[in-house]
């Protein structure tokens, strides 16, 4: 089996090379999609019936806790790519995520606690999809303190794939617990996010903002694993060209 | 346009603040992960471009000293730690470094 | 040149060798085993002083503390798993064995349950009377302790493997396991707490074992990968 | 029988050594030498399987290593710099417990006459705490007598050794290799080429110019 497509798919200098080239692309188109759906959101689309104006939360809540919890998915798969084939891309890309990921996370905690404020009158509610993405916000801290700690590249590289993909065994069980822990505790509280049965005219900007976010991830993630990618290549020659 | 006025839109009908305050944190973590890409280049470009200084500096202390034939090295004490650690390093002509075959 | 099959490979006799190895070194220095001990009996008193003393409060959150008093204690016993055997090289005899990493694993987790989960366990009726907790919770204490300790150093074992080599890498080492401590601690102190407002707990005895299960097939696979990993 | 074929390794993105090719066959001693950082410790550490190599392969009675780590780990000894002994056991529990894991048969009497040749008789009770380093790195050579193996990979073994302990591990090689054994073995002194077997390699002939990589492979270590 001829792999060498596939390798080539993996190295550094393709991959630059490719990017440079669709990046403005992807930053003007992500831009706009996330400008219009928020402003859609916000000043077009009806206040909900029940909570008022405070659900327009809903366009930045939603896509961030879509966006980090398919951020830890997508480090999972580059941290098996790193296992696997050891494709050096992988692992950079990997290293590059992690940050994102948990920026995600965290604005997918602080929305969901200021948008309780006025559903629940407290700042912080153990309800179960909180709950949950707190501990991803452990399971990201733990990648991140974990790269931090092991500075040989190679190992470093392999111990955080190894990590991220206990994680990921581990999200299903967690959320699992958790939902089950809170059912028992609280009954069913007002689930924050509606099902698809809200009214078009606030699933459009919905929509929209989610697929803006993740445009946005893909374009901070390109931009990140072009700079590793010339740290890390900083002793090859066309790197050396490119700088110079 | 939803809301009436302008005033009304900023008043999100009395949840102004949450709403408000949930946005202006969002366009903080979007900022900040636009920017920091940015930041990261400039460290990056600075460590190449002082790894490229650092090269081309030992390079040239090389041949002085092969041109001076001092055979010992105080003719370079410079205090730079780096081209300490590079000194050890020959730089004969040999075999141009490996030609690596991917697997 | 011998090859395997000729010669019989005794996996189990070098698993045994190495849990009383393990077991030796630990009535050597007892420490090892002594300190969570001690610790988790400091940590049980230190929330009828914090909270509340009277019975009431008490009994009720005492699985809690008990539990989560264990879950530090074995955290704690944790840090030295791999480290004294990298500091003084035995960790490369172990990854030099001809047999099976994950089996060596699994028996050096099993050494470690010993000393400390299991010695817990045996403290924690000292602690439930201390705490008030009712007498029927008792059994089921005891159950989810014998079936969680367990999975917590597998868990644990994890990260110990993927810190071996940081220096100080205690409180890395808690950050990692933590979040994988989650599932056992909702339903052990939700199996103790249905039992006190004496409601079937099997379910959640059930699903303790689902976990035990699920960590010795997959933990020792990822410690094995962990430490061959960290050995660059 | 080793072989390493084109072996390039590299460590925290500098090359240490690269197209590294030699053969050990039976009965021979391999000394690899170098100045420290040279890269000896992390060949030997590729070889017995610790670590990856960046590129390059290793062959084991004409078998790539990655398919018969069993066999191999079964015939192959390695003696760190540490030396892999816990110092609460005595030196006989010590050395039981790594002959069961490198599953050799082994019973006390063996294992004492081990000790003897190690002139360590007397000591097989007392704690390892109690003994020297010299006497520590003693004891790891009673558990290289005691095994089997066929291929010994020793890192540095002489330090600590003082000068009747190192023709005393000399006459060990010898003996050895005359049973068709091999030795791979690091060390900063010259080892004495008594029966002609001893071959030398200096991994600064090796190491890599390090000006401008012309492109690194795709696959890290």
């Amino acid at each position: 089996m001829n792999w060498t497509f596939f390798h080539k798919l993996g190295s550094p200098k393709w991959f630059y090379d490719i990017s440079g080239k669709w990046l403005p692309w992807l930053q003007v188109i992500s831009l706009v999609l996330i400008v219009v759906a928020l402003v859609w959101g916000l000043a077009f689309s009806p206040s909900d019936y029940l909570q008022g104006n405070s659900y327009r939360i809903i366009f930045i809540h939603v896509p961030a806790s879509f966006l980090a919890q398919s951020v830890y998915l997508m480090m999972a798969t580059a941290a098996a790519v790193t296992l696997i084939w050891k494709i050096k891309l992988a692992d950079m890309a990997l290293k590059v995520m992690a940050p994102i990921g948990v920026s995600f996370c965290i604005l997918s905690l602080v929305t969901g606690a200021i948008w309780g404020q006025p559903t629940w009158g407290t700042w912080w509610v153990w309800d179960a999809r909180l709950t949950s993405m707190l501990i991803l916000l452990f399971l990201y801290i733990g990648i991140i303190a974990l790269r931090g700690a092991i500075h040989t590249t190679e190992a470093a590289a392999k111990a955080c794939a190894i990590l991220s993909l206990v994680g990921v065994v581990n999200i299903p069980i967690i959320k699992f617990s958790v939902d089950w822990w809170n059912t028992l505790h609280q009954g069913a509280t007002l689930k924050l996010t509606e099902k698809p049965s809200m009214a078009p005219e606030m699933l459009w900007p919905l929509l929209l903002a989610i697929v803006g976010f993740y445009l946005f991830f893909m374009m901070v993630m390109v931009l990140r694993l072009r700079i590793e990618i010339i740290s890390r290549e900083r002793k090859t020659r066309w790197v050396k060209e490119l700088v110079s | 346009m939803y809301f009436d006025s302008w005033s009304g839109f900023l008043a999100m009908g009395g949840h102004g603040f949450y709403v408000w305050s949930a946005y202006a944190f969002a366009l903080a973590v979007l900022a900040y992960n636009l920017i920091s890409p940015f930041m990261a280049k400039r460290r990056v470009i600075e460590k190449v471009r002082r790894q490229e200084r650092l090269m081309h500096r030992k390079v040239v202390v090389d041949d002085f000293r092969v041109t001076t034939g001092s055979s010992d090295n105080s003719g370079n004490r410079s205090a730079n730690p780096t081209l300490q650690k590079h000194r050890p390093e020959r730089q004969e002509a040999g075999p141009e470094s490996a030609k690596r075959s991917p697997q | 040149m011998s090859n395997v099959d000729q010669q019989s490979m005794h996996g189990f006799s070098a698993c045994l060798a190495l849990i009383r190895r393990d077991l030796i070194l630990a009535f050597r220095s007892p420490g090892q085993t002594i300190n969570p001990m001690a610790f988790l009996l400091m940590v049980a008193t230190l929330f009828p002083l914090g909270i509340a003393p009277d019975r009431e409060v008490l009994s009720e959150l005492s699985a809690g503390i008990i539990w989560i008093g264990a879950l530090l204690a074995v955290l704690l016993s944790l840090d030295s798993l791999f480290k004294n055997d990298q500091d003084d090289g035995a960790l490369d005899q172990l990854l030099m064995s001809p047999h099976p990493l994950p089996l060596l694993v699994l028996a050096k987790v099993f050494s470690h349950w010993l000393t400390s989960g299991f010695c817990l366990t045996l403290m924690a009726p000292l602690l439930a009377i201390m705490l008030h907790l009712p007498s029927d919770a008792f059994s089921p204490l005891m159950i989810t302790l014998l079936l969680g300790t367990p999975v917590l150093s597998l868990a644990g074992a994890i990260g110990a493997a993927l810190t071996v080599r940081v220096q100080r890498g205690g409180v890395l080492l808690t950050l990692l396991s933590l979040p994988l401590y989650l599932p056992v601690l909702i339903f052990a102190t939700g199996a103790v707490n249905a039992s006190i407002q004496n409601l079937p707990y099997t379910g959640h005895i059930l699903w303790l074992s689902v976990f035990l299960i699920l960590g010795i097939c997959l933990a020792p696979l990822a410690i094995a990968g962990a430490l061959r990993v960290i050995n660059e | 029988m080793l072989k390493v074929v084109q072996l390039s390794c590299e460590r925290d993105d500098r090359l240490l050594f690269s197209n590294l090719s030699f053969q050990l066959g039976r009965g021979e001693i391999l000394q690899i030498e170098g100045r420290n950082g040279a890269g000896k410790t992390s060949l030997l550490r590729i070889i017995a399987g610790f670590s990856s190599s960046l590129g390059g392969d290793i062959f084991w009675n004409e078998q790539p290593l990655s398919t018969v780590y069993a066999d191999f780990r079964l015939d192959c000894f390695f003696l760190g710099h540490k030396p892999g002994l816990k110092l609460d056991l005595t030196p006989l529990e010590n050395l039981t417990w790594r002959a069961k894991l490198a599953n050799t048969i082994i019973n006390r009497e063996i294992l004492l006459a081990a000790l003897d040749r190690v002139e360590l008789a007397g000591y097989e009770d007392i704690p390892c705490s109690h003994l020297s380093a010299g006497q520590l790195r003693r004891v790891a050579f009673a558990g290289l007598v005691a095994s089997p193996a066929k291929l010994w990979i020793l890192d540095e073994p002489f330090t600590a050794i003082d000068i009747e302990g190192v023709s005393w591990l000399e006459k060990l090689f010898d003996e050895h290799t005359q049973q068709g054994g091999m030795v791979l073995v690091t060390s900063h002194q010259p080892l004495a080429d008594r029966q002609g077997k001893l071959r030398r390699l200096n991994l600064e002939h090796f190491a890599a110019v390090c000006r401008g990589l012309p492109h690194r492979g795709l696959l890290m270590t």
